[in-house]
């Protein structure tokens, strides 16, 4: 196990029967296991967002002009530690409906008002960081603004579910069945579909 | 008198140089020293004020009287039972791995054997059925609260937050709250309830037994408090996370308190006229804050947390597990975590003099 | 008073037999073992390290409640514990031991060779041990599950429960309710035909009566909560929707399936603790238990009403009136079977003549203790009381001394009772009574607090809870009897330990009891008897000796059992019997991987068939060499 | 059950008088070394899991109608599955009944040509319904993930399915095992009692069917 997966793990805990041979079962199930069950539960508030100047600011500036805000250390490090986490996961699907995100891309993102969120075009990009971008500064035609209305955690959350939506992420990770009316296929059980390379974002005149 | 910051659940591990042990430690320092500093305004609850044996009205007074019987039946079957017991080890003969075992007497059988155990059989039975006709009339009895004019609450369970909204005939009237009941004494109340995620269990012992509030299923509950004062009442279905931080308050005053306490409920937020406060409503509105609350009178009008239209009317913030005053407030706003960790609220690091006028502005809606 | 008849069987005789039923050698010999003693054995020692883990977390709970807001465990773990903790006391521990008394023991006291089905018994060990060490593996790396050992739909489900740990608790209940079935099936087999000859039904020791009720039970019971925990895994798993009220499932449905199996699951609990009370009673007074035909009706009878009883768990649930009055009937009334065999039992005390060694103090105990259980039972059996204490410490109280009273008091006692059987030496008195005394004293100090907890409003499961309310002294009481439990369960560790070597030899019969395990040496032989005996009464060694006393005839080269009738146990025909095989292992093996690949991809359930198959066509396929020997004794039915 | 009472009797009776007490022994080398029926322990252990299933299969049938009784219409949506595969199937099922009763009374007068005959017969019909069986999954016009109802029924489908596969299964290795051998008397009572469990497959399909397929259509 490597050493920042330990840390993270890191809970008082009994000590066990056969310590050993569960360990030797389970090593490889135990890496992805580790960081998939991880609840953290007191992680310290974001840091602070700037409210966008205008609030309720819908259009803001082009895809390309607009540098992803990240705060913490290191972007890739946490976009990776929020895929793998399956409560983070989760708490974006939680997050996509108290948000109402499903008013305009509807429940299980198959679109509405806004475009589909399960398909395979990405017209800001698929990256987990170019998703926090999309949902923190808004995109032309309707996505307002979320930076300074959620905070960053609740972003790269709702960002990691938002790309479970087209089975971006491990099938163990992504959520299941909604308890709910018809939210379509489970998360966890869409196919992945590849990012086309030619649904580049529109360039906004 | 400055009052300690006292989370609910201490953090397991100190967590390093990290910006919270930073962010904790200044705002300890800011909320201390620099905000005027205000006394907690609730009232500790004591011993018993969550408790079956305290009765705050008749439902639960029902079950009360029907423990003690069953305490008192159960407890001479129990003796009695005991008493046989030990009368009969105290009397039986002592034997070694070399007495030889009885034989003769079982073969025989063993009249006076079978005679005192049917009796005692049949004494059994005859006592279950006495516990079985008390219980059935208590059950009876606790149906009949009589419900004409009855207040009409329908109440919503959260993970992990009570959502109450006060129904009355001329629907301008309704108005919600969260996490505080506030019940006139004497006049029944005709519960609702609803649960929004998992399951609930509505549960106040002082005033009647408990309810599951149960996903795609409506339940009521009737119940009637006599006795003014106030009540602490708990989720007692296990709920995820912060079961143990989900309870419920409820005052129950004489009919006059309580209506005056509905019309303030009823009335909007009034606008802040203080500079800082209304800086503070800015910061509410544009910020995270308006995202999941809504404070009636102003356009915030979320519905995934507890209406802060009358917060600084409460006694205690999240579910009953942080007294309410500027200080714990404003320790809650920054990082509710610390005192419930799971919570769905997300933290802040608002600079102090933000957090200063959203405290303020929170303050204003009595 | 007789002796155990002499046994007249040459030493040769006794060699080959010991040979014929022996395990081969080495590491592969042991997991290919089928010697029912063998699987009995490390059945009950790995039950007793469940125990022991699961009241390792019990602990911790019990620390971090003993004063309020404390900090030592935060609120997921501590979902995890007592998740973990009543999982393991309930299907690792309670039923897997009695079932693993009753693999060591039923064929012993039945005066069979062996048990039947002897494969199909080490596989339901195996599969046992591999579940168990799964969920413990998962609860290592931090994929213990978390929704409660009654895993409450929509908590559990897809949508309030992610990742896999409540995926990891329900492969859990398939395995243990693989296990515990087809031990149920072995067992019914076993005393139904394997019994020694003129060991008719009314003859039959009342500890395998209650073992033979409690397979029945689970035959009927377990089915329910696999269907349950199968419906939740589909619908976390695949999208089903068995219990989305969103989609016209509902989340009662799982309610009415775990409680139709949970009640009976205490009965069955309790019910093998009153088949162990019976033999621990008859030996210590010195005479048979008083009233055997109301003994047997009445476990008959506990068995039949523990299935009407399962709607008292959903009380707060809103169901209609008429019914909750139905369940409140049924579940006081249940109380009267029980209370008819304590009575008798109290007849047995006051007519017998009484020897105090420590397992009978272990049984005596269980008339304080599980008939305050029971009176707390009928508290809670009454509708409008239920509604206030349910899902308080008082039940938290009630079902501690139900199921600790009812049977952990009486398997402690059989274990006293038996390891001399099993090992060949008496476990020390000295320190067996010191383990009683500390157990008796610990128990109450915690649990009895606990009743005025859930009184005073205290809900269960709650992690931590504010102080003022009136809880701390009796929390702190409740934590400082849970150290003295952990310190008597230690001393029970260390008996057990130091006597397996210093020991006073035990000898056949150390307790001059009267049931057939006690007719052969201790620990028995491999073929259990030299020459399996022939019974003419309810108290075998008791009475005086009759002829005929053996079964001659059966093979001593090869593996070769009696089969009787079921009612009379009259010799009916030989069965030969398989060797050891190492392919239960293997398909415990198959079926693990299976069941755990199933709870990361639905797939594994089609390509983790073909390892399955495999394995049980090669157990099931005949060796030659076992062919030829069974060919060589055949003689077919006329 | 192929026994009869006097049938019984008469064996019992043969049983008492192959059976010699000898003094303080009583000799039982003349019995017989396998048995039919409830004399064997497979017979026991095959009604085991029969009631096992059955309790599965009786308690799936309660959720059904549970969740049936909780819902204004049902089908949820959409209509109950198409009728011809599935009566097709159950007429299959009833049919092999036969060749399973002819197989099972040759097993027990241990007439070799005749089993290997009737297995391979049952074994055939097993295949045959089993392909059935898939258009019926096709027809049933619902998904698992549909809805209660699709889940309901792929369930009790599914669960009726496992017991013909494996059914199918254990009567193919048995099979297997009466044409090459090693074999000895008590295979004959193996393949007694895979006839008894295929009696409890066939039987207990009847009231499925009529939940899965008529139970929808009834208002």
């Amino acid at each position: 196990m490597c050493s920042r997966c330990r840390e993270r793990c890191h809970r008082p805990r009994p000590p066990r029967p056969a310590l050993g041979l569960a360990l030797a079962l389970s090593l490889p199930l135990a890496l992805a296991g580790c960081e998939r069950e991880a609840r953290r539960l007191e992680l310290p508030p974001s840091a602070p967002l700037a409210a966008p100047s205008k609030a309720g600011v819908l259009y803001p500036g082009p895809y390309a002009s607009a540098p992803v805000r990240v705060t913490a250390a290191d972007p890739v490090v946490r976009g990776q530690r929020v895929e793998e986490n399956a409560y983070a996961v989760s708490q974006g699907k939680r997050w996509f409906r108290w948000f109402n995100c499903s008013g305009c891309h509807a429940g299980g993102g198959g679109g509405d008002m806004g475009p589909p969120l399960s398909d395979d075009r990405w017209l800001y990009g698929h990256e987990l960081p170019q998703v926090v971008a999309s949902i923190l500064q808004g995109r032309p035609n309707g996505m307002p603004a979320f930076a300074g209305r959620i905070s960053e955690e609740q972003a790269w959350q709702l960002a990691a579910y938002v790309r479970s939506l087209s089975g971006q992420l491990r099938s163990d990770v992504a959520g299941g069945r909604s308890d709910a009316m018809g939210s379509g296929e489970p998360e966890q059980r869409r196919e992945r579909e590849v990012p086309r390379p030619d649904a580049a974002p529109p360039t906004v005149r | 008198m400055a009052t300690r910051i006292r989370p609910l659940q201490r953090r397991p591990h100190a967590r390093g140089p990290e910006p919270r042990t930073f962010a904790a430690a200044a705002l300890a320092a800011l909320v201390l020293g620099l905000l005027p500093l205000a006394a907690v305004a609730a009232p500790p609850f004591g011993a018993g004020s969550q408790d079956a044996l305290r009765t705050g009205g008749p439902q639960a007074a029902l079950i009360l009287d029907l423990w003690r019987l069953l305490l008192a039946v159960c407890g001479v079957v129990f003796a009695a039972v005991m008493a046989a017991f030990g009368v009969a080890l105290w009397r039986a003969r002592r034997g070694t791995r070399d007495t030889p075992p009885e034989l003769q007497g079982p073969l025989r059988g063993e009249p006076r054997s079978a005679r005192l155990v049917a009796a005692a059989t049949g004494a059994s039975a005859v006592g279950l059925c006495g516990l079985i006709v008390a219980s059935v009339l208590t059950d009876r009895a606790l149906a009949r609260l009589p419900l004409s004019n009855a207040l009409h609450v329908e109440l919503t369970a959260h993970q992990w937050w009570w959502q109450a909204r006060y129904d009355d005939a001329d629907p301008s009237r309704t108005f919600e709250t969260a996490n505080e009941l506030h019940l006139p004494a004497g006049r029944p109340v005709l519960l609702t309830l609803h649960a929004d995620d998992v399951i609930h269990s509505f549960w106040v012992p002082n005033l009647s037994g408990k309810k599951d509030l149960i996903p795609g299923r409506t339940a009521t509950l009737a119940l009637r408090a006599d006795v003014p004062g106030r009540y602490r009442g708990q989720c007692a279905e296990f709920c995820g996370l912060q079961h143990a931080g989900m309870a419920l308050e409820v005052v129950v005053e004489p009919d006059a308190a309580y209506a005056a306490w509905a019309e303030r409920q009823r009335r909007p937020a009034e606008p802040p006229t203080d500079p800082q406060a209304q800086r503070g409503q800015r910061l509410f509105l544009a910020g995270t804050c308006a995202m999941c609350h809504a404070i009636q009178g102003t356009d915030a009008a979320a519905r995934r947390a507890p209406d802060l239209t009358h917060l600084a009317g409460r006694a205690r913030l999240a579910a009953g597990t942080v007294p309410n005053g500027r200080a714990q407030l404003a320790a809650w706003i920054a990082d509710p975590a610390a005192f419930k960790p799971g919570t769905n609220m997300p933290g802040h690091r608002y600079a102090p003099e933000d957090l200063d006028a959203l405290v303020a502005y929170l303050e204003t809606l009595r | 008073m007789s002796e155990p008849p002499a046994d007249a069987v040459p030493a040769a005789e006794a060699a080959r037999l010991h040979a014929t039923w022996s395990d081969p050698p080495g590491l592969l010999g042991r997991l290919a073992s089928i010697d029912h003693k063998v699987i009995g054995r490390r059945f009950i020692a790995t039950a007793f390290g469940f125990f022991l883990a699961g009241g390792l977390l019990a602990a911790l709970m019990r620390l971090q409640l003993a004063r309020p807001q404390n900090g030592l465990v935060g609120p997921d773990l501590y979902a995890q514990l007592f998740t973990m903790h009543g999982t393991t006391m309930m299907f690792l521990f309670a039923v897997p031991v009695m079932q693993a008394f009753a693999v060591y023991l039923v064929p012993l006291m039945v005066g069979a060779r062996s048990i039947a089905f002897p494969r199909m018994n080490a596989f339901a060990y195996w599969i046992y041990l591999m579940g168990g060490l799964m969920l413990y593996g998962a609860f290592l790396l931090n994929v213990g599950p978390d929704a409660g050992w009654f895993a409450y739909v929509p908590l559990a489900g897809p949508e309030y429960s992610p990742g896999k740990r409540v995926d990891f608790w329900a492969q859990l209940i398939t395995f243990t309710e693989l296990s515990g079935l087809l031990e149920a099936i072995v067992i019914i087999t076993t005393v139904f035909k394997l019994r020694a000859p003129g060991m008719a039904l009314h003859r039959v020791p009342l500890f395998v009566w209650a073992m033979l009720v409690t397979a029945f039970m689970v035959l009927f019971a377990m089915p329910a909560v696999m269907l349950a925990s199968t419906g939740l895994i589909l619908d976390r798993l695949v999208g089903t929707h068995f219990y989305n009220p969103g989609e016209g499932g509902d989340a009662l449905l799982w309610q009415h399936l775990f409680w139709f199996f949970g009640h009976p699951e205490v009965y069955f609990i309790f019910i093998p603790g009153l088949g162990f009370m019976s033999a621990l009673l008859a030996t210590f007074s010195r005479r048979p238990v008083f009233g055997y035909s109301a003994m047997v009706l009445s476990l008959i009878a506990t068995a039949f009403l523990s299935f009407g009883l399962w709607v008292h768990h959903m009380f707060a649930t809103n169901l209609p009136e008429l019914g909750k009055s139905f369940f409140t009937a049924a579940s006081m009334m249940i109380a009267i079977p029980s209370a008819v065999q304590i009575f008798c039992w109290i007849a047995t005390l006051a007519t017998g003549r009484l020897w105090f060694r420590t397992p009978m103090l272990f049984a005596l105990a269980f008339f304080f203790i599980l008939v305050l259980g029971g009176m707390t039972g009928l508290m809670l059996a009454s509708v409008p009381l239920d509604l206030q204490v349910h899902d308080t410490y008082f039940v938290v109280a009630h079902l501690h001394y139900v199921l600790i009273g009812g049977a952990v008091f009486p398997l402690f006692g059989a274990l006293y009772y038996w390891y001399p059987k099993m090992t060949g030496r008496l476990m020390s008195e000295r320190l067996g009574r010191w383990n009683f005394w500390l157990f008796f004293v610990g128990f109450n100090l915690t649990f009895f607090p606990m009743h005025q907890l859930g009184l005073e409003g205290m809900p269960r499961r709650v992690y931590t809870y504010p102080a003022g309310l009136g809880w701390d002294g009796l929390n702190l009481l409740a934590t400082v009897g849970a150290l003295v439990i952990a310190a008597s369960v230690a001393l029970l560790l260390f008996n057990a330990w130091r006597s397996a070597r210093h020991g006073e030899p035990a000898g056949d019969n150390p307790w001059q009891a009267a049931t057939l395990e006690w007719a052969t040496a201790s620990p028995p032989p491999r073929a259990n008897f030299d020459r399996p005996p022939v019974v003419h009464g309810r108290e075998p060694l008791w009475e005086a000796p009759r002829e005929p006393r053996h079964v001659k005839g059966l093979a001593t080269d090869a593996r070769e059992v009696l089969v009787t009738t079921v009612l009379d146990a009259q010799p009916d025909h030989r069965a030969g019997y398989p060797d050891p095989s190492i392919w239960p292992f293997v398909s415990a093996l198959a079926t693990t991987v299976l069941f755990v690949g199933s709870i990361f991809t639905p797939w594994a359930a089609v390509w983790g068939l073909a390892p399955v198959a495999i394995a049980l066509t090669a157990w099931f396929w005949p060796k030659p060499h076992e062919t030829d020997a069974h060919l060589r004794m055949e003689r077919a039915p006329r | 059950m192929s026994l009869r009472n006097e049938e019984a009797l008469r064996r019992l009776d043969e049983a008492q008088r192959l059976v010699r007490a000898d003094g303080a022994v009583l000799d039982v080398g003349a019995l017989p070394s396998f048995g039919f029926g409830h004399r064997s322990l497979m017979w026991w252990g095959t009604l085991g899991l029969i009631a096992v299933e059955g309790t599965v299969f009786a308690l799936t049938v309660f959720s059904y109608f549970y969740l049936r009784s909780h819902s204004s219409q049902w089908p949820l949506d959409g209509a109950p599955p198409v009728l011809l595969w599935g009566s097709l199937n159950t007429a299959i099922l009833l049919a092999s009944l036969l060749p399973n009763h002819w197989t099972k009374q040759a097993a027990e007068r241990l007439d070799l040509r005749r089993v290997r005959i009737g297995i391979a017969a049952c074994l055939a019909m097993s295949f045959l319904f089993l392909g059935v069986r898939v258009l019926e999954f096709q027809t049933l016009n619902t998904r698992w993930d549909a809805d209660a109802y699709g889940s309901a029924v792929w369930m009790l489908l599914g669960l009726h399915t496992l017991h013909l596969v494996t059914d199918t299964f254990d009567t193919a290795v048995l099979a297997v095992l009466m044409f090459t051998g090693p074999l000895e008397g008590r295979r004959y009572v193996d393949v007694s009692e895979n006839a008894l469990y295929w009696y409890f497959v066939v039987i207990s399909w009847l009231p499925l069917y009529a939940v899965i397929y008529w139970a929808p259509r009834w208002p």
